[in-house]
């Protein structure tokens, strides 16, 4: 196991379980993820997938609710740029949430809960990866309250 | 002005006489100095009551949407960025270009009301005039003369199109102001100076203004759509309840729909009854998408790509670090 | 011949700080050889560049530490120019010279044997070189 | 044409005439070779180690003088070209040494690499041009078959340095040509003398410079020029044997004889 | 309500060792809709389908969620089942508990929670799942087949033999490729002129393939089933129809100055010329770029020398439109230039040839007549040196990372016909590893060893110096520890091979994937290898990666059977998976047109009633047989007006909601 997941697993013994929603797109994503599963890789638990035909099928509306729900850290994974099953979804995917990314640190949400990259299906471990940084980041900042619902209780 | 809203009633009865129209869209003079409303008329005699003052601050071009839906063709009166409003609307596919005949007006600055309110000029004040830069205020007890300047609104101070992109008949000579560009994101700038903590606490305290009137939505030359999501029970996402995160959640994406389509007529905060400053939102897209993806002013060149719906194979982008992989 | 234990890549603290020094990944070599059959001093070496590869890829670092090979390369470079696998084999050797001469007391060459080695037409260039790779 | 310049430890000393016809000839072709204030050794050697910096420092130095002078950086001894050249492309792309190097000389304004560094024969092919320096040659060198013999430090790592095609340069032919005498190619003008070998392991040494020599004898050569000092020295030394006598000269020499200023 | 039921697998141990199998049966008891819930040690299993069918049966379920291995996996057993049971597919969804739970958690604590967490997203999903039917596309029973060389041919021979249509696209002037080029193929030694040119013959005879040679694809537009492709007919200056074939315009040709292709610049060619000998279709081209006419406006000997009026200067290129049913990508490969490997001497002196000159150098039909001869000057080589692995398995910038894996195989053949013509010859063959896995192979590779005693050395060479006649080869043989000398008089390059130049070309025109290698890319590396993530579109041949003869075939005959399972077919079933537009909230602003990589959506007015007045509006249009279901439209669509069934946005949300409870 990375050293990361490691020190991750350390820091899990602490009560604050983050969350993670993780939008992963059919064909190169969501196969690197299953890849990840195959070789046996190991990423925290709090990571939680979302399967989605292309990362460009990922709404804006998505990401804020996941945040207005109680998610610490969103995540989107599309196939590498030029490498889309659609040709050309995830070159919308990197301009929109390009805008997004900054905007909503704009709002005061910290850069570090909202992660989009590329992951082949080939990359089993980039995904292992990305999915600890991820949850590394957030246990730096702790649980996020901004956005946050409190009628909805997690 | 006063010559021009002679010029505006001749050629508002002439194209309805003559059948060239069959409305025309344009302003009317209330009773407070400031009342300058939009009026649709149909009727020739009408035309007299239209005006031009320094109170025509409200984007006419909005209202061709429902009313091309009753009215075969209209003439309107659009200023600099009325017109800009106007042209993402025909971007936008909501209106058909060749229904509307355009009468452009050059903007020398609208007056902002609250200005004069705040230098105590609004008592016993019958109007306003403008000559040059200069302001003659007309009241009950004589006149009294101001720089214009001073009473101008913000977003005119930084307007870099006082004159329409886009005309049929121009009534006025164009006029040229020199603009303090460097200020334009001055705003943004000062909020992305401030922690991430700062920011969020600012804007949920802005938010928390919100009473989700839709005045913001309903001018906005930008949120055309028939039915706005938020009105769309099966978007799901039409939550109105006065929570916090309900109105983040609306402003945010409302500002993300009008992403590279909005054109800076900064009507949105003027109308806001609770004072939300929502053109900041507005303003910070927009110096991202000029960073990100070169400079785009939407509503002035219509063969213009919008940045938001495209892409480039080497687009850069704000999350991969090195900023992107080039393939 | 000795037969050599060989242990599952437990590297010692010298060999990681050669990798760290030089930058380059041994781990990368197929031994090709294309080093060896390029490298214009092999004839005064003990051990071909690519087998002092292989044996720092073994962990062996003695022999290669004890070998004359290191000290008869004369960073040429030919070898890092037309490795197929991108390694900067020159940078690997330089690595291994600097682990011995920072061992202390290790110098190949001390200041003062220089004038013995030297004549009067030898440019500075050498001498300075010299103590640059032998000397710290 | 102002160029910051700089010679090198060896340039004072025992090549100088190296140095001397390089700034004659500057003169005919109309530059001028400003030798930098206060230059220091370049340490001879590129610090191949991730770890030095302090070696580095000195060439960042000079880099640093150019740039604030607003000039191009030239050398005539390979091994400072390669130091200098080498390290000023650590200061572009590797930001940790750039950073250290950065804090440790404290400068007004911080250095990036910014600095174009030139060997003088670069200067001669890309600013110059040999069809101009032919134009300029008064003594032309007719009938002189001469084979060019260019080492390491120039060519390599080709990625870096990039002065020619690292394995079959022909940037010296061309000077020869320009020059009006006849370009001996030959396959070893690329393979190393030994370099500082030369001091305890004078037979390796020996060695490889005698396959050079021979290759160069082998192709007619009557005559053999370079760019590095030490190289001179090493061929020499090859050459004093009787059975391959060949005369070994700097590039800068045959330049200022065929202008005509040697 | 609902009435849904879950079913969760053990998949033996590998979801139950880190899952508590029961826990989660007892929750999703409770979950909202949820009336049903039952485990089995293998659900993809008969026994374990049948455990879902019956289910659906007795207990009225109206929808299933089977949390099990990945949905990419068996999601299409699962709803197979589902609808022989009765119900619609489409109300079956996949929880992941394996890929994405119990193989990357390592104990009950992590996995179980997380297991009821995606089992909670699957209920809150199917929830909102609709019952979808197919569309159905006609399909056009033609195929266009990009590439003449033996990948394109086998496949088009074995299409058209199933007795279909099919049109091979041919870049040069005539079919055959790389192939026609080489002298024998192993590991049989059978002389590749014998097995190919029946083949070139066979095709441009057969009824139903129809050639275009020097053409190339301009366009391809439309979908499986029914794409459209313009075809670019390069003027050929020569009347297909008219022309004989005699040869008498190339034998007259004064101009001789440019390098034929066919004998990879070993020799010249007129500007009028027949590729080779045995060229399909045998008539010739004029180039252009070298012929005196074009040039310069004089000369015209080939129009007055032919016998049949053959030659028509006035042509001009010629654009040809033409739907098909399906696509055969066979644009085969190229080997990569040796500029940048100045240490072998290519170019520098003449004796330093690659595989291919070598198999041009030993070809009866080549530049030699099959003698082999020093280029530089025509004398018989004594010495041959091979070395191989240029530019393969080169992490540096000069070559490529992957082997090239055919070189080890030719190298070997070309060292043993050497040997076996010239026994008195010596060949050396610098290797790195020798890989010859393959039927017959190792056996072949031992035989230039053992029985021809061709010297194999592992190590590479260093540099070639030329010396006189000679080339120094300076290698190692790391085996021995010893650096060595060879004084050869030829030595040939097994340069590494790569993609064609014009892949990312022809891939956009397509809308196909390539690797980071600039090889086309497969649907699946194991269970898919011939088709492209574009329906109706495959792969064959060494466009998809370096590949030899046999496999080249093997592949061309799986593609040209994926071909005919489409076009063998009247209708074709489209997935429901697309996206729908509701009128009543569309403005009809079309950005969803612009997002679309697929044309799918067009613009349509349609009348409705507005308080009272009907009113004739613009709204989107979705073109369902177009669409791939990417979803693109439904973010770029504001209002929320088009959205994509099977994922649509109150779908993807109520997963949300369901996986922050």
């Amino acid at each position: 196991m990375s050293i990361e997941a490691k020190e991750i697993e350390g820091i899990n013994k602490n009560k604050f379980e983050p969350l993670i929603v993780a939008f992963c797109c059919n064909w190169c994503s969501y196969a690197g993820a299953d890849l990840a599963g195959t070789s046996r890789l190991s990423y925290p638990a709090n990571v939680k997938i979302i399967r989605v035909p292309c990362s460009c099928r990922v709404s804006e509306n998505f990401v804020l609710r996941a945040f207005q729900r109680g998610a610490d850290a969103v995540v989107i994974a599309g196939c590498h740029p030029g490498d889309c099953h659609y040709t050309s979804g995830n070159y919308h995917t990197r301009r929109r949430f390009s805008i997004l990314m900054n905007f909503l640190e704009y709002m005061g949400i910290e850069k570090e809960r909202f992660t989009v990259d590329w992951i082949s299906a080939a990359e089993g471990h980039k995904f292992a990866s990305v999915m600890n940084n991820a949850l590394e980041k957030v246990h730096k900042l702790g649980p996020n309250r901004k956005l946050r619902d409190d009628r909805w209780k997690r | 002005m006063e010559k021009i809203t002679e010029k505006i009633r001749e050629i508002a009865k002439l194209a309805l006489e003559n059948g060239e129209v069959e409305k025309i869209i344009g302003w009317n003079k209330g009773d407070t100095f400031d009342d300058s409303y939009p009026v649709f008329i149909t009727d020739v005699d009408d035309a007299d009551s239209l005006i031009w003052d320094n109170f025509c601050v409200n984007n006419l071009s909005k209202y061709l949407i429902q009313q091309l839906k009753v009215s075969k063709k209209i003439g309107v009166f659009l200023k600099g960025c009325d017109s800009r409003g106007f042209s993402q609307i025909v971007k936008d596919n909501r209106i058909d270009r060749d229904k509307v005949v355009i009468y452009g007006l050059s903007c020398p600055g609208m007056i902002d009301p609250e200005k004069v309110k705040k230098e105590g000029l609004h008592k016993r004040l019958l109007s306003v005039k403008r000559s040059g830069n200069e302001l003659i205020f007309i009241k009950k007890d004589g006149e009294q003369k101001a720089s214009a300047e001073e009473f101008e609104y913000d977003k005119c101070l930084q307007c870099r199109y006082p004159n329409p992109v886009v005309y049929d008949q121009l009534l006025t000579e164009p006029v040229d102001r020199e603009v303090k560009t460097l200020e334009r994101f001055k705003d943004v700038e000062n909020l992305e100076a401030l922690s991430s903590e700062e920011r969020s606490a600012y804007w949920v305290d802005q938010f928390s203004k919100c009473i989700r009137c839709n005045a913001c939505r309903n001018i906005c030359p930008a949120c055309s759509c028939e039915k706005c999501v938020f009105d769309n029970e099966k978007a799901d996402v039409s939550g109105k309840a006065k929570a916090d995160s309900e109105e983040q959640f609306y402003h945010i994406i409302r500002a993300y729909h009008v992403a590279g389509r909005c054109v800076e007529c900064g009507e949105c905060s003027r109308v806001c009854p609770a004072g939300i400053p929502l053109h900041k939102l507005n303003s910070k897209i927009i110096k991202d998408i000029n960073e990100l993806y070169g400079d785009y002013d939407a509503g002035v060149d219509p063969s213009e790509e919008a940045p938001i719906g495209t892409y480039k194979l080497d687009d850069s982008d704000s999350f991969t670090e090195h900023g992107g992989e080039k393939k | 011949m000795k037969r050599v234990k060989m242990f599952s890549n437990n590297k010692s603290k010298e060999l990681n700080q050669i990798s760290q020094m030089s930058g380059q990944r041994i781990q990368d070599c197929i031994q090709c050889g294309k080093c060896s059959a390029s490298c214009p001093a092999s004839e005064g070496m003990d051990i071909l560049p690519h087998k002092v590869i292989r044996l720092l890829q073994t962990g062996q670092l003695d022999r290669v530490t004890e070998s004359k090979t290191i000290w008869s390369c004369a960073s040429c470079f030919t070898c890092s120019e037309r490795c197929p696998r991108g390694i900067d084999i020159a940078k690997v050797l330089e690595a291994v010279r600097l682990t011995v001469i920072r061992r202390t007391g290790e110098s190949r060459l001390m200041a003062d044997d220089i004038f013995e080695k030297i004549d009067d037409e030898m440019p500075q260039q050498a001498i300075v070189s010299a103590l640059r790779k032998y000397n710290k | 044409m102002k160029y910051s310049y700089y010679p090198g430890c060896t340039l004072k000393t025992k090549a100088q005439e190296l140095e001397k016809f390089a700034i004659d000839s500057a003169n005919v072709l109309g530059f001028e070779l400003q030798e930098q204030k206060e230059w220091q050794c370049c340490g001879a050697v590129y610090p191949l180690a991730s770890d030095e910096i302090a070696s580095k420092l000195s060439a960042v130095r000079s880099l640093v003088g150019a740039r604030d002078k607003g000039e191009k950086l030239v050398t005539l001894c390979a091994a400072c070209h390669h130091v200098i050249k080498r390290v000023n492309e650590d200061m572009k792309t590797k930001d940790d040494i750039r950073t250290k190097v950065n804090n440790y000389l404290e400068l007004t304004k911080e250095y990036e690499g910014e600095t174009e560094v030139l060997h003088y024969l670069e200067v001669l092919r890309d600013e110059i041009g040999f069809d101009e320096l032919a134009k300029k040659v008064t003594n032309p060198l007719t009938g002189r078959k001469i084979g060019a013999y260019y080492g390491c430090l120039l060519l390599r790592p080709s990625t870096t340095m990039n002065f020619d095609d690292p394995e079959n340069p022909s940037i010296m032919e061309d000077f020869i040509k320009a020059i009006g005498a006849t370009p001996v190619k030959y396959p070893y003008r690329t393979e190393c003398c030994g370099g500082y070998l030369c001091l305890d392991q004078k037979e390796l040494v020996t060695k490889m410079t005698d396959n050079i020599v021979k290759s160069a004898l082998q192709h007619e050569a009557q005559e053999i020029v370079t760019a590095c000092p030490l190289c001179k020295y090493n061929l020499e030394r090859s050459c004093s044997a009787e059975k391959n006598k060949l005369s070994i000269s700097y590039f800068t020499e045959l330049l200022a004889e065929a202008l005509g200023v040697k | 309500m609902q009435r849904i039921g879950v079913f969760v697998c053990w998949c033996g141990s590998n979801i139950a060792s880190t899952v508590d199998i029961d826990k989660v049966i007892k929750e999703a008891k409770k979950m909202p809709g949820v009336v049903h819930a039952k485990d089995y040690q293998y659900m993809c299993s008969e026994v374990g389908q049948n455990l879902i069918k019956d289910a659906i049966k007795e207990q009225k379920l109206d929808r299933v969620v089977v949390a099990s291995c990945s949905p990419r996996m068996h999601e299409a057993t699962f709803r197979k089942a589902a609808s022989e049971a009765g119900m619609n597919p489409f109300l079956l969804e996949v929880a992941n508990i394996r890929e994405h739970c119990s193989w990357v958690h390592k104990s009950k604590e992590e996995g179980t929670p997380k297991a009821i967490a995606l089992v909670g997203a699957a209920v809150a999903k199917v929830a909102f799942n609709t019952g979808l039917i197919s569309g159905e596309i006609d399909v056009t029973p033609r195929t266009l087949v990009i590439g003449g060389g033996i990948a394109g041919l086998q496949a088009a021979i074995d299409i058209a033999d199933a007795g279909y249509e099919v049109d091979i696209v041919e870049k040069t002037p005539s079919i055959g490729g790389k192939m026609s080029q080489i002298d024998k193929t192993f590991p049989t030694l059978d002389c590749a002129a014998c097995i190919l040119t029946p083949k070139m013959v066979e095709a441009s005879s057969h009824p139903n393939i129809t050639l275009y040679t020097y053409s190339e694809v301009e366009a391809v537009s439309g979908y499986v089933g029914n794409f459209e492709a313009i075809i670019k007919q390069k003027a050929r200056s020569v009347n297909l129809e008219k022309c004989t074939g005699c040869g008498v315009c190339t034998e007259k040709c004064p101009s001789r100055k440019a390098k034929s292709e066919f004998n990879e610049g070993l020799t010249n060619r007129g500007a009028i010329y027949s590729p080779f000998a045995q060229a399909v279709p045998n008539v010739p081209v004029i180039d252009r770029e070298a012929c005196i006419k074009f040039k310069t406006g004089k000369c015209g000997i080939c129009e007055k020398v032919c016998p049949s009026g053959a030659i028509e200067f006035f042509q001009e290129d010629t654009n040809i439109t033409k739907k098909y049913g399906a696509i055969v990508v066979a644009t085969g490969y190229d080997i990569i230039s040796l500029d940048k490997f100045g240490e072998y001497q290519y170019g520098n002196h003449p004796d330093v040839i690659t595989s291919l000159e070598f198999e041009r150098l030993t070809n009866a039909a080549g530049p030699t007549a099959g003698k082999l001869l020093c280029p530089s000057d025509n004398r018989k080589p004594k010495k041959v040196v091979f070395i191989q692995c240029v530019g393969s398995r080169d992490k540096s910038s000069r070559g490529k990372t992957y082997c090239s894996k055919i070189c080890c195989m030719y190298t070997a053949k070309h060292a043993m016909l050497l040997k076996d013509h010239y026994p008195e010859m010596e060949a050396y063959v610098f290797y790195i590893d020798v890989r010859t896995a393959g039927k017959n192979f190792e056996e072949f590779q031992r035989r230039a060893v053992e029985e021809y005693g061709v010297q194999y050395i592992k190590g590479t060479v260093g540099k070639i110096f030329p010396d006189g006649e000679k080339l120094q080869v300076h290698g190692v043989d790391a085996l021995t520890g010893d650096t060595i000398e060879i004084d050869a008089d030829m030595v040939v390059l097994a340069a590494a091979t790569k993609a064609q130049d014009d892949t990312d070309i022809l891939k956009r025109k397509l809308s196909i994937s390539t690797d980071t290698n600039n090889f086309f890319t497969e649907a699946h590396a194991k269970l898919r290898p011939v088709e492209t993530h574009s329906a109706g579109i495959y792969l064959a041949g060494a466009c998809q990666g370096p590949k030899d003869i046999p496999e080249t075939v093997a592949q061309a005959s799986a593609a040209a059977a994926k071909v005919i399972g489409v076009i063998s077919k009247t209708k074709l079933v489209s997935s429901p998976c697309v996206s729908e537009v509701d009128e009543s909230i569309c403005s009809g602003c079309l950005a969803c047109i612009k997002i679309c990589p697929y044309e799918a959506i067009s613009s349509s007015t349609v009348d409705v009633k507005e308080n009272g007045k009907t009113i004739s509006k613009v709204v989107a249009k979705v073109n369902e047989a177009l669409c791939q279901g990417c979803g693109g439209c439904t973010v770029a669509c504001r209002p929320g007006a088009i959205d994509l069934k099977g994922f649509t946005n109150r779908q993807i949300l109520a997963e949300v909601d369901a996986i922050c409870r």
